[in-house]
């Protein structure tokens, strides 16, 4: 009993300097990808279009108008229905 | 054929499940009722544990042929993708497609506390072996305190199989348990000046750090510990669909329908392993009160290293974030938001503590990837099984087969 | 290599489809346009249908490996998962997720009707042994009384493996002909009067009642009956998933593209076994005829218990919602309701409808775990078979492996 | 033949009696459930409050605004219908 | 078991990636960084490119256990799929189901520009034999030339598996190419004249065509070349699933995720054959170069069938909707668009082009089924294997049992 | 190496034959189908009536109703994105 004692606690030491030992690898190398390669503002964001191309905002306004669209169109109980998926092609 | 209604009747009633219903049988099934009244009732991590539960609760029907070793069964079917670690990988895609890796980047020295936290993984093991486990066993039962629900499976099957279902249960139990077991520790671990420091805020991250961020763990981690390959790779390349922008339809996938229909899978693979013979045993108690010290360690272990950063740093980080290291994500990192909310209202350390809660994903993996290459290099468990049982959970044709070549080579003899 | 003209031209010639084209292929490749037609066209259970007809399509091109029992054949893998009783689960525990078993607690005497309706199983079998079917094949073909899909496919590769495709056919076939099959027998067997009957409305049921309610059946019925465990179990816990409103995300996955993925595969095996030997024979025709009574005779048998029904609690059920108790969720139900309306323009049966509808799911797989018990014993159908009949379906590089043991072995006598 | 046939009626008998054994079982232990367990009306939907925290996902927000606004506009309750998915591609 | 501190650190040491990493494994890790970045940053199919890079890099850690031919590994299980030749027809299901054939419905003669694409199979097959290839290397380095992923993934699992990794990584990465490679050849090959045609607009074509269509193809093509069916007939079938109109819940799953699903799997399984040894070879060197003169060969194939067309209709067909016919959906379509819009900027030709493009697929796939009615009767790539070879990628378990049946029958002489 | 490049020539062209062959099947058999089964203009849509149940056709008109909200809404072709699916609960 002893002897694994013993063991178990040279495996505890052991590994967790391993793992201090990668994972202190691990920040420098992340530090230096930090440095490498700076952080930089994008562009402020350009005035809206309505384009072709869909963006998250426009997403929103898709529901918008789905949402309105269900409600006038629905002459009836909208618990009914629900809108599981609206996927572009 | 000839059918008497009473030998029909007498066969009916002898196929029940009720002829042969053992108290075992009805305690795991009391054990399965529990399990899913906690996590509906009580939210108890409920994608995870329900399936469990109903999992454990089918395999303990008896001779419903559900339990993971009846061979031909249909969850000993799943549980192959369990004992090959298929699934494991598979669901930490998922985990790292789902996982922003930002507040980690924007604050790279928090990986030190979840390190740190790690050190509930040895205690525990020190306390396993004192416990009379074997070292395989014991470094299975620490990783409990990795809060890692697939890294523990992973270990799980790898080092002592039949250890996994206490293991596993035990380890989404704590999870859920996180916001009760986590917060008194805290409080009695740092002083109220502590709890109401405030951080500074997070820098901003490149895009491209953030896509070359999962190459490059992959890189240097899984080239110092290979073993761990299959579960960091799977969370690294998961987090690379999510974060390169060019892979949408995957990174969709990922995070939603494959990472689902293996938490189905995986779930009930864990829980046909739940049967009365593996589970109602000592080692299952002794299990369940390691795991909760591996939890209440990780958790000191993390806020005591927080203490360390925090004078290191001359009171710039908050101990707090410290218990995030555990992972448990993101439960833990909500706990250190809420605790630092109660020590003054104005203090948001949410952000914060996501980096050390992903942090101890990563440091889990490491512990893990530290096992593997210390005790994964046995082939064979049981190095002196004999053919049955090496073929025992082989499909039945392949094993009918190999039967009949071992009889006809037995002849020869 | 030499490489003629003439030769290579011949060799071409010589494995074109066309070259061994016999007649029983040409009449499966009409077939198989016949029910990619009635799937198109006259909405014959099109989920279904379409790839069993497809893959029909495909299993009967000459030299295309695509017919069932072609070993390392794209289609023979996925029979895999018929033959292993795999599939069939999977797609219970999606039909679980869909399925609202509300009806059918707000008035659980219904389950009667459900039971009721398994009559049409058991003339169905007298009659097939009667036809010169065995036990087994005539339990087989019974179940397709049962007017539930993965149920039929699941007894049918248990108990007769070469009668698949005629059962699956006729059970899917005569699914969709519900609506034309049924009305008729329920004019006949009803009265005006009876007919015109309204019932109460149902009462409301906690969600408690509906969140337990698949852990009851499930500890109940398989305790009974632990064949039928695979089956009954998937489809609690699919219903568990969506009941429980803890495991959203499950639950949207089974009821969507899990359940797809699976129908894919299933339907596409299933159709891999229509080959013409299999299929072009005097049993098939048997089945077609034998399928037909017994959904007329599961039809009847709701009708007649619904009447006793009617009668028992002085009028207050209306017979017609008997007929819904075949299952063949959702039609038959919405035939109930039709004929109904017939009789009476404000008369809506649909809700009370559902409570037989889904019991009629419930009562074929009860039916169906009633013959595992009694027939499902038998671990090889055929008990004298040599190792190439059993290794037939094996991978193919095993199968090189375990035959050169064997010459090994052979040769060693 | 008429041994089988025999044997088919005698299974079929015996089937019948543990279907419907096995059913009525069912159906008491479910009259059992739903007297132990009886349905409460859910209390009025409470007034929605628009929150402010940022952790939940974009999509969160999006479908918590469109839920409310077709509350609103529908006037029924929330938790009536939901909107399970909305993917962009 | 004894732990001196010594022994475990080297033992740590010793199973690192690092202790083992040779140049080959570097080399192909810079590979891997090289794909995943030409994947991200310079957009070449980044669905397949990008787990295909991180598949190779995940390989090259040595001792991680994650190439294609460790047995046991996890990339190894999923490459299982690609050899077998599940996964290629499971992506083409969802190619189908993405697939409108209604331009080439419209415009069947450009089926024909589709056949004349192939040319550059055939010349790259002579080259590649030139180069000293046997004629089945050849015939699945040529099916570069046919444009098609899957297609190319699933000749050469089937004829030339040791030259997947290379096949697979030149026919991705010049798909990704085509709107470099083709536009010059195309200014080249077509004088401004014709570049400006205007084609006339497409006919409208009945729906029930298009569901027939489907369902004609698979029985002209698949009885003429079996071969092909498990590609061809899957494609037709996910095709039907999109027109049929009844199948909507399994064309969605088709088209995203199941395929989505699928594409993970067999880019990381093609990744995971990018070893050192298979892929750090001259060979490779030499498929990369005749990979480029398949791509340019069949964009020229295509063009000058296009000008023989714009002959013999008197200048009613635009060439430059030739180079479409390489397949390469839809980017060689709309680089005909492009090509043709710059030199008359009111020429619309990508409906026009679409014709030939979807042919392409069809005419790869012929092509291939050529090649499989030639080549593809070899049971064994490797006659002579022993049992060993043969059982390399087996089941550990299964194997240890051959292995010991084995042992106990060469005792037995 | 001369007989094998003479044998790859042949293979090829005897492929190249195939090919053509098979092709040009199918591009007979394309033109006898589009012959036997003409296009026929859909008859105009026929007014919409407000019903009490959602049938399949409602779900139809949910669907066109909704695509011609976004159509508008976007000012952006129906035919450039797709409602996949709305399901009843
Ligand atoms: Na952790
Ligand atoms: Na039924
Ligand atoms: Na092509």
């Amino acid at each position: 009993m002893e002897a694994s004692f013993l063991a178990a606690v040279k495996i505890s030491i052991l590994a967790i300097v391993v793992i201090f030992t990668v994972l202190v690898i691990l920040i420098f190398t992340i530090k230096l990808l930090v440095k490498l390669i700076p952080y930089v503002a994008p562009p402020p964001a350009p005035p809206r279009h309505q384009t072709a191309s869909s963006t998250s905002s426009d997403q929103d306004e898709h529901v918008a108008a789905i949402t309105a669209t269900l409600a006038i169109h629905l002459g009836k109980s909208p618990n009914e229905f629900r809108i599981v998926n609206i996927s572009q092609s | 054929m000839e059918f008497s209604f009473s030998a029909s009747a007498t066969k009916i009633l002898t196929t029940t499940g009720f002829s042969q219903l053992a108290i075992g049988d009805t305690l795991m099934i009391l054990v399965a009722c529990l399990l899913i009244y906690l996590a509906i009732w009580k939210k108890f991590e409920p994608l995870l544990l329900l399936p469990i539960g109903f999992g454990c609760l089918l395999a303990n029907i008896p001779m419903s042929m559900m339990a993971n070793t009846d061979a031909g069964g249909l969850l000993n079917f799943f549980y192959q993708g369990v004992k090959h670690e298929v699934l494991p990988p598979l669901i930490f895609l998922g985990v790292g497609a789902l996982t922003d890796f930002g507040p980690l980047l924007a604050n790279p020295t928090t990986l030190l506390l979840g390190a740190a936290a790690q050190v509930g993984v040895y205690i525990t093991l020190i306390g396993a072996v004192l416990l009379g486990f074997n070292m395989h066993e014991a470094s299975a039962i620490g990783i409990i305190g990795g809060a890692d629900g697939p890294t523990s499976i992973f270990i799980a099957s790898k080092l002592a199989p039949h250890l996994l279902a206490p293991i596993a249960v035990a380890a989404y139990s704590y999870m859920a348990l996180v916001p009760l077991i986590q917060p008194p520790i805290m409080r009695l671990l740092t002083t109220e000046d502590e709890r109401k420091i405030k951080m500074e805020q997070l820098q901003p991250i490149s895009q491209t750090v953030k896509i070359v961020f999962p190459v490059v763990v992959t890189i240097v981690c899984c080239l110092m510990l290979p073993g761990v390959t299959p579960l960091l790779g799977m969370l690294m390349l998961g987090n690379l669909f999510r974060e390169s922008g060019v892979t949408a339809r995957l990174h969709e996938t990922a995070e939603t329908h494959l990472i689902n229909i293996v938490t189905i899978l995986l779930a009930l693979a864990v829980g046909s392993s739940m049967t009365a013979d593996s589970f109602l045993r000592l080692e299952t108690l002794k299990i369940i009160v390691l795991g909760l010290l591996a939890f209440s360690i990780a958790t000191a272990g993390g806020l005591v290293f927080g203490k360390i950063m925090c004078k290191a740093t001359g009171g710039k980080v908050n101990p707090l974030i410290g218990s995030a290291g555990v992972s448990a994500v993101p439960m833990a990192a909500r706990v250190s938001q809420k605790v630092g909310s109660e020590a003054d209202s104005s203090n948001f350390l949410l952000m914060h503590a996501m980096g050390p809660n992903v942090a101890g994903v990563i440091g889990s993996a490491v512990a893990a990837g530290v096992f593997i290459s210390l005790f994964g290099d046995v082939p064979a468990p049981e190095p002196h099984a004999a053919i049955a049982d090496i073929v025992g959970t082989v499909e039945p044709g392949i094993r009918a087969a190999i039967s009949q070549v071992a009889d006809i080579a037995a002849k020869a003899h």
